[in-house]
């Protein structure tokens, strides 16, 4: 058989897979005589993404892959297929999520003590029924209590590349400062560098304005 | 006095929203037409329900606190404690009163506020930092942290997410182009998930869980597959000597534990005639729907 | 909002559906007040179709409405994604399973009830369509709830001869009696930071006992 051109296959790849494709994954599409180069696939994925401007689906980089899903701008409209709203998250929920996502591995009670409040059993079930959280361990301290950490599919539900990507934590202003002291900002602890970048693969942008 | 109370209704419910005015010292409990109101009319009314939906709306002593210090536009690093401490109280008397459950959580912290505005009154030696250290330290860092959490849940509930922002795809393939092959699974991981569901259920302490031996279950369900194509077998038929005795009487317990839980029934034409069996009435159509091969 | 042209939004809800659509589908995306004519549904269908004209996927028509679906040209690449994938199950769908082997017949009331939490309509579809799970009743109840059972399949898919070859409950909150050898290693799409432990499932089943 003739092969189809590579675009064509990373196309028909990433709209069926139902979630992102790593670049080996999508290498591993081809048998070993016929395997492209890395930056051939990149090549693809520039060229489908560029497209896909203007059209009502995108290719966005998640959880170290790659995926295509339906453009927010369209997104009210295709939601009308499924009956269901989209869940609204309670605040108890996702202020538990991102201690565990800014602060992991993490146990319930050092949530608890920054919440101030008790941590319920139905949030932690909810959180890994969701599978955005995972048991990774246990802390070698009495009750050897469980340690909870994010999972890649938490990174492919809330569109993000990495933890690096989560919005930088807002900084504490140091309480000595006002007994005279010098204001020492603490760094902010948890992910790295404030990524400004969409991870939506080029053109989005422009598209989104498009009327 | 309509729209009064729908306004109250809205501030009431939203602090976050009211907090935004940037009103400094006293909120107006309400802005009707772009004036503000700052007490209440002697005759308004209330509804329970409304302020019980306010004070739920707090994640908790310090959300409550913080609170507080926002809708009053003060600074977090240098909080007046008896003046937060004073209407924190009214606010947890106010729960009290409404006979909210009232958290544990809510009362440590009056008593912490308490032990804090005391120490406040306190002079305090200027000679040593560490011992002089403001007693309000601790708790402002545990302000501070709670709300860079609050604010980081908001943030996230604000990021772009699958199911409401975007979908993922998922086209279809021909026909016959693709066996998806399923996932292998290893019966040790299904004990395991048993293990574990077993374990939050708590029922492991139930006796009747434990006794209850596996064969039943099992004869229940093929007891239950012999009757599927529905209409009546003959008592005796379900029997099966050749088994033994043991095997009688599980036959015999299946049956009564079906017949108990009303998925089969008995039926006797007269004294004396045979005895048989049915499924209770006709299924809904999902009954049909049994793998095809 | 700015609506998106018609083709963009009738492309993202073909491509993003699972399934077929139906005109009258398309329609219901709609609202009332800018519910578009059908020919010019029927015209977006028709530049669509053109548009993937040598590209990866098309637009079929079929039983009940039109769908987007992989070209067959490139179908032998993208069907090498389900090779490679083997996708694990979740542990509520495990969960499930065990529950309806030790205690069937079981409705799904019964089942959430020890579960805790709902269980998806997925999990019991994915069960039956194993062929490891069926209907074999109704409860006499309110909703007549379908009572589940495992087969003949689920004996032989796991090598018993019958359900009394399963460990006793008794022994099940001893994994050591019936673990035996390694445990199959888990998911390679866990969890996003290194895990301190090598075999994270076992460790927590194991301190999990641990008083």
């Amino acid at each position: 058989m003739n092969s189809p051109p590579l675009k064509t296959i990373i196309e028909a790849a990433l709209i069926a897979a139902g979630g992102p494709l790593t670049l080996d994954q999508l290498l591993g599409l081809f048998g070993e005589d016929e395997r492209p180069e890395r930056a051939a696939i990149l090549d693809s994925l520039g060229e489908l993404a560029a497209d896909y401007a203007g059209r009502g689906i995108e290719i966005a980089e998640v959880a170290g892959g790659y995926r295509v899903q339906v453009r927010a701008s369209v997104a009210p409209w295709v939601a009308r297929l499924w009956d269901e709203k989209a869940s609204r998250y309670s605040r108890a929920l996702l202020e538990t999520l991102a201690l565990i996502a800014y602060r992991q591995p993490i146990t319930r009670g050092e949530i608890e003590d920054v919440r101030g409040v008790t941590v319920s059993t139905n949030i932690i079930k909810t959180l890994t029924e969701r599978e955005w959280v995972r048991v990774v361990g246990h802390r070698d301290v009495p009750g050897r209590p469980a340690l909870y950490a994010t999972t890649r599919r938490f990174l492919e539900y809330f569109g993000l590349r990495s933890l690096n990507d989560l919005p930088p934590l807002s900084e504490i202003r140091d309480p000595e400062s006002w007994l005279g002291g010098e204001l020492v900002s603490r760094p902010p602890d948890a992910p790295v560098p404030p990524s400004p970048s969409p991870n939506v693969l080029l053109t989005s942008e422009q598209t989104e304005n498009t009327p | 006095m309509n729209a009064l109370s729908e306004a109250e209704a809205t501030a009431a419910v939203e602090p976050d929203a009211s907090a935004a005015l940037g009103v400094q010292q006293e909120l107006p409990l309400a802005i009707v037409q772009g004036m503000p109101f700052l007490t209440l009319p002697q005759d308004l009314y209330i509804p329970p329900d409304a302020l019980e939906v306010f004070l739920e709306t707090f994640e908790g002593p310090l959300d409550l606190l913080l609170y507080l210090i926002r809708r009053q536009n003060l600074d977090i690093l240098d909080i007046p404690i008896a003046r937060i401490t004073d209407q924190y109280m009214e606010y947890v008397e106010l729960m009290r009163e409404l006979r909210l459950e009232l958290a544990a959580e809510y009362l440590l912290m009056a008593a912490m506020l308490a032990e804090i505005k005391s120490r406040m009154l306190l002079p305090r030696p200027q000679v040593d930092a560490e011992e002089g250290a403001d007693p309000r330290a601790d708790l402002i860092r545990r302000l501070q942290e709670y709300e860079r959490f609050k604010q980081a849940a908001a943030d996230l509930d604000a990021l772009p997410r699958l199911e409401r922002d975007h979908f993922v795809v998922e086209a279809g393939v021909p026909p016959g182009c693709i066996q998806r092959r399923p996932p292998d699974v290893d019966l040790r991981e299904v004990l395991l998930a048993l293990r574990e569901v077993l374990a939050r259920a708590e029922l492991f302490s139930s006796h009747r869980v434990e006794k209850e031996p596996l064969s039943l279950r099992e004869r229940m369900s093929q007891v239950l597959e012999r009757l599927h194509g529905g209409g009546f077998a003959r008592l005796t038929d379900l029997f099966d000597p050749s088994e033994g005795r043991p095997g009688v009487v599980v036959t015999f317990l299946a049956l009564l534990e079906l017949i108990k839980s009303s998925v089969l029934e008995l039926v006797q034409s007269e004294s004396f005639a045979p005895i048989h069996v049915k499924l209770r009435e006709r299924a809904s159509p999902e009954f049909h729907e049994q793998p095809a091969a």
